[in-house]
């Protein structure tokens, strides 16, 4: 599967946020399979990353962020084929270390002085999210650590380093995450939106439409659903 | 050189276990030592065949003599010296002073080897390459030896002060290797190898590159320092033999061809190289 | 009959305690990832399609960047030290300062120059050479971070050498270029190797600027790191795995190219 | 009258395009970055309070552990380079493996080890000791990555060294304590300031080892390279201003510790 | 050693314009040299102040000439040497070669300087210490300076191994440096510094390390290799000077105190150090 011929021409260049690494290479298989000759290339990486890239001229078709802040950086620069679209949501939960060892049940648990707790800081999405979720109910906790990505509040807590963090389902729910979700009703309420949108210089903006609109459609839902992400 | 106050000695301490042989070995290992007519407490004795470098070679130091060790280039001379200080270790040999094995290494694959290192033997070396330590002044090089004899600093600093004021170059001792003449860095590698004055002292061509002048003048200078001490003395200059030594080795082919008092070896020289040598 | 052996200098023995706890520092956190190893599946993560890729693609790059660094690095380093020129104390500070950066922003800064808008890749754009996110961006990014080590390597090297020999070249009528090619060179190449050396090495362990500045294509410009990093967000099992076999490669490479040089042993005895 | 001089070994002049060519692989993203830099708020973005505490703890926690990394690497290098025990050749490369490990797989190395649950970690923590999210696993992360730099600059510096000085210390009565301290340690000076300067160069600019090990929390572990990627998140002006800062701090340290040794120099003439 | 083929010669080019210095200048700088007795197309002339190391020396040797250079430790022959061969550049001074200026620092410091780098300069220098290049062989590193004469790689070998073979060290041709004995190392320096032959050649002290014996041997095999060439000798040795030189220069206390035919200088010598010298 040498796909090393770089010529954008023969492929569809999808930029994705990291967070969507086992959806997307699973559905691009799929849609490889729906459209014989086509071949689609995946460019993971974090969103401002992915954002940066595209803004110093990356031959990107495709772009599907975490978040609506950085997408929104393209279309203040005007790079974007068209509005971009939420495709799936994903809020948020505690995760803890299998079997729940401590019992912590809910947020307020959090605030506890023996529980180590782990969170992103509020400059990142999540941590955005996390912020609002904790104000909104009320709890002031002080953690170890602000993370800048979930990845790190995630293996914070899989490793046993802390007690607790907040990340998000689909992150809880990967398989070999080596942690356990404590659900929270209440994290319906702060929600983390994920657009999808064809960009201006795609070589093939017919595609590109075409790949978008294949994300969008209900049978991509399955896949997105079994990973754990909302339906926006 | 002022004697007055004596050289500052290289405490012995007890030699270790490993080190000291049993006396059955050590009287089988006189049989292969060559014998020395007048055999002391402290002679230096050495034995060594070295096979890469052709050299198969024994010779007796008798204590607080001076021998002089010549012969043509590459014939082992070296090669000898650095089995009696320990930075060769021969495939078969052995050095002793007095009692005290230094390198035992017997034919015998399986038995027992002794090895004193270097800085345990109460050895001191002027190498033909003297190696003078760059980030060091003069007076630094000189005080080393002194230091590594337990000498404190200050008193270390005074007496290489001395030895390099003995050598003619008292206003260097600031200076580092790099900023002296040749002569002068031979003069401060003399200094700094008779500086602790341990019981052997090896000297590798020390006035080579001293001028003729100074060599005349050292040599009483160096005569004093050594006194008492055992010395090997290389040199291809019959004037530093007939002045310094008391014996002569003649070396040959890697092998000890003739020894003899001065007058015995360089009055009577039965070898070539002596007859040239004399010019 | 043995053979003789020179005397080899000796170490003092608390020296080896302290060694062993420097040793400990780097090797624990190794056999901590190994505790951690799920062996039953190693062989079958490490043989994966993308995994190979990967592998593959971080050999050809991580060589090609070190090869380039040495040629690049040692001109650059007996320039630094050999030659007077105002600013050179600066110049050599400036050298270092990839080290400095965090991987990522010297991505971003790659970008900011070789990429489509940038100082140097809008003119070369303009021209159809499009650098970034392509092979050559990745080769690229593992230059900038590696030419550092080379450098200083080099530059430590020249000066605890001297300039002795080459002044005995000089005096024997050796033109400069002779002097360095027959002198310098030879006698810099313990250095040379550890310099190439940590810049495969380096190279090979790249993640930050590769995946700001040439993207994740897989066989284009994924990397093993950047494999690693995709497999840790699905799979952390994999991730190890493919860690390990990082570590691997890496001490089979090293380890036989990197030997004690025996012959320039020699060089100053 | 002014001084004699002594003859420097000249440079073949087709050098230095090429040390050009090496410099501009390094300094243009340098400059391509400061072109994107906003002048107006640099002030403002740079004095912020958490800006200002990142870089007083990357300070403090680069130079504690390029300062541990030499009192540790030094006898680590010695030794490697200077006693025969088995597997030395496989020692010696497992100690390059931090830099090839990509930094956040060394952090999680790290945390297997040093962490709450970890080999070492565990024992500790029993007793009430709590490595992880502390200052300490900031520089013990940094210790980790910048090691390696330490331990090849010293070798070698010890190989082209040779043995000479220090057999003549031995055949001066010199135990091998003090031939180390007197003649090996002088003579190593160029190379243990470099590997210092590399150790803290890299130390600075860690980020991933230290992110995944010691977390990020602003005064305690959140350094520099943290607080850019933080702010990047936020506003990328802020990051490249914060780079910039770092660029300037490591310049401005390195170029004033790291000078041509004049007096060293001289060493071997 | 056959002079047959005779000496390799380096094409010695065109001399850039910036080192050939004007006619009038020329004339001025001809005061400041001593005046010479027989000068000749090609004389050495040297004046050179090194006031730091307390050398001020001026001296010609006549074209196709062996000067013996004299004198203790420390008083600044080697200093004159490394500024003939342009590793040492002079407070002030001037080195010529018949009408080419290989250095030209006048006391004015607003003047024009002429310095041709040491490579170009036509002259070959041994060092005091005399820097084998560590990795190569003792043939490469005879041949070192014959390639950069021009020759091809195996006429250089070849002439390298003639060249070792005439100094008693051909069966070493292979040895690294590190390899041989002290002596051993000096033959090779000798060889590799006669080597290229172009028409300056320096010696400085180059038969200290070498045996009495051989030095004897040699000094014909020299005499022979330095023939035509314009010499400068350092040496301690009288022996070495009246096998070797035609003209010696005394040294004393960074100057030259004497000059003149061996004879006239060795056989009636004013000075204390010509007098110790012989002994
Ligand atoms: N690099 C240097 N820096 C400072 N002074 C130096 C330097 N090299 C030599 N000198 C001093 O300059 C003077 C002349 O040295 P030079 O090497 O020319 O002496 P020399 O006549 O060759 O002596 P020798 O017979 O010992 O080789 C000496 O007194 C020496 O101390
Ligand atoms: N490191 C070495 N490896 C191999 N051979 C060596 C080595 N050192 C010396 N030799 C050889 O061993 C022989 C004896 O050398 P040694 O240095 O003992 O001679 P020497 O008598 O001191 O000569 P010189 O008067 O030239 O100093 C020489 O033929 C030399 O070539
Ligand atoms: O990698 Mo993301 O952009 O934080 O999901
Ligand atoms: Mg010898
Ligand atoms: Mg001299």
């Amino acid at each position: 599967a040498d796909r090393g011929s770089g010529d954008s021409h023969s492929a569809l260049r999808v930029f994705a946020a990291a967070s969507l690494t086992a959806t997307f290479t699973e559905l691009a298989d799929v849609y490889e399979q729906e459209n014989p000759g086509t071949t689609v290339e995946l460019n993971f990486a974090g969103s401002s990353d992915l954002v940066s890239q595209i803004q110093e001229g990356a031959p990107a078709d495709v772009i599907a962020t975490a978040d609506e802040p950085n997408m929104t950086r393209l279309t203040d620069e005007d790079l974007l084929a068209e509005a971009p679209q939420v495709f799936v949501t994903n809020s948020l939960t505690i995760a803890v270390a299998p079997g729940n060892p401590l019992g912590i049940s809910g947020l307020s648990d959090l605030a506890a002085e023996d529980i180590t707790t782990v969170v992103c800081a509020v400059q990142v999405p999540c941590g955005t999210a996390s912020a609002q979720l904790l104000d909104r109910a009320g709890v002031e906790v002080s953690p170890v650590s602000e993370e800048n990505a979930v990845t790190g509040v995630l293996s914070k807590v899989a490793t046993g380093q802390a007690d607790a963090g907040l990340v998000y389902t689909t992150d809880a729910a990967a398989e070999g995450s080596g942690v356990q979700a404590v659900d929270l009703p209440e994290s319906a309420s702060v929600l983390n939106r994920y657009p999808i949108s064809a960009l201006q210089a795609a070589a093939d903006p017919e595609a590109a439409a075409e790949f978008v609109d294949f994300i969008l459609a209900d049978s991509a839902r399955g896949v997105f659903d079994e990973a754990g992400f909302g339906v926006p | 050189m002022s004697r007055g106050q004596g050289h500052p000695r290289k405490p012995e301490g007890t030699v270790p276990a490993s080190e000291q042989a049993p006396a059955a070995e050590q009287a089988s290992a006189a049989k292969q030592a060559p014998p020395s007519e007048q055999a002391s407490a402290a002679d230096l004795r050495v034995f060594a065949e070295v096979p890469e470098r052709d050299v198969a070679a024994d010779l007796t130091v008798p204590a607080g003599t001076i021998l002089g060790l010549v012969g043509p280039n590459g014939v082992g001379k070296s090669t000898v010296l650095q089995v009696i200080s320990g930075l060769l270790i021969p495939a078969a040999g052995e050095v002793s002073v007095g009692a005290r094995i230094l390198t035992r290494v017997p034919r015998d694959a399986g038995a027992r080897r002794v090895f004193v290192p270097p800085h345990r033997r109460g050895v001191s070396q002027l190498l033909q390459d003297p190696a003078l330590f760059p980030s060091m002044t003069a007076r630094d090089n000189v005080a080393f030896g002194l230091r590594a004899a337990g000498l404190r600093k200050a008193a270390a600093r005074d007496r290489a002060s001395e030895l390099l004021a003995d050598m003619g170059i008292a206003q260097l001792a600031d200076r580092k290797p790099h900023q002296m003449s040749g002569g002068q860095q031979a003069r401060t590698a003399i200094a700094r190898a008779v500086a602790a004055g341990p019981d052997v002292i090896l000297l590798d061509e020390p006035f080579a590159a001293v001028d003729a002048e100074a060599v005349a003048e050292f040599r009483e200078t160096v005569r004093r320092a050594l006194a008492g001490h055992t010395v090997v003395l290389v040199s291809h200059q019959a004037g530093d033999l007939w002045a310094l030594c008391d014996h002569i080795a003649v070396m040959s082919r890697g092998r000890i061809a003739q020894t003899g008092s001065v007058d015995a070896v360089l009055g009577d020289p039965s070898s070539q190289f002596v007859r040239r040598l004399l010019g | 009959m043995r053979s003789s052996q020179t005397y080899q200098p000796g170490v003092p023995a608390w020296l080896i305690p302290i060694a062993v706890v420097a040793a400990a520092v780097v090797l624990l956190p190794l056999v901590g990832m190994l505790a951690r190893l799920p062996m039953g599946q190693f062989l079958s993560l490490i043989t994966s399609v993308p995994s190979l890729e990967a592998l593959r693609l971080s050999l050809i790059t991580a060589s090609s960047a070190a090869v380039l660094c040495v040629l690049l690095g040692v001109p650059l380093a007996v320039t630094l030290v050999r030659i007077e020129f105002p600013g050179r104390q600066l110049a050599r500070a400036f050298v270092l300062l990839p080290l400095v950066l965090p991987p990522v922003v010297g991505g971003l800064a790659l970008l900011y120059t070789f990429g489509r808008r940038g100082v140097v890749g809008a003119p070369l754009s303009a021209v159809g050479i499009d650098i970034a996110f392509s092979t050559i961006a990745v080769v690229l990014a593992q230059i900038f971070v590696s030419m550092p080590f080379v450098v200083i390597t080099i530059e430590s090297a020249l000066l605890s050498m001297g300039t002795k020999y080459e002044i005995a070249a000089a005096s024997l009528g050796a033109s400069p270029w002779r002097s360095l090619l027959m002198v310098t060179v030879p006698s810099l190449m313990p250095a040379i190797l550890s310099g190439g050396i940590l810049a495969f090495a380096r190279s090979l362990g790249e993640f930050g600027a590769t995946i700001t500045f040439a993207g994740s294509l897989q066989g284009v410009t994924r990397t093993l790191p950047l494999e690693i990093y995709l497999q840790r967000e699905a799979d952390p099992d994999a991730a190890i795995a493919l860690s390990v076999l990082l570590v691997l490669i890496a001490v089979v490479i090293v380890a036989s190219v990197y030997r004690l040089p025996a012959r320039y042993r020699g060089l100053r005895p």
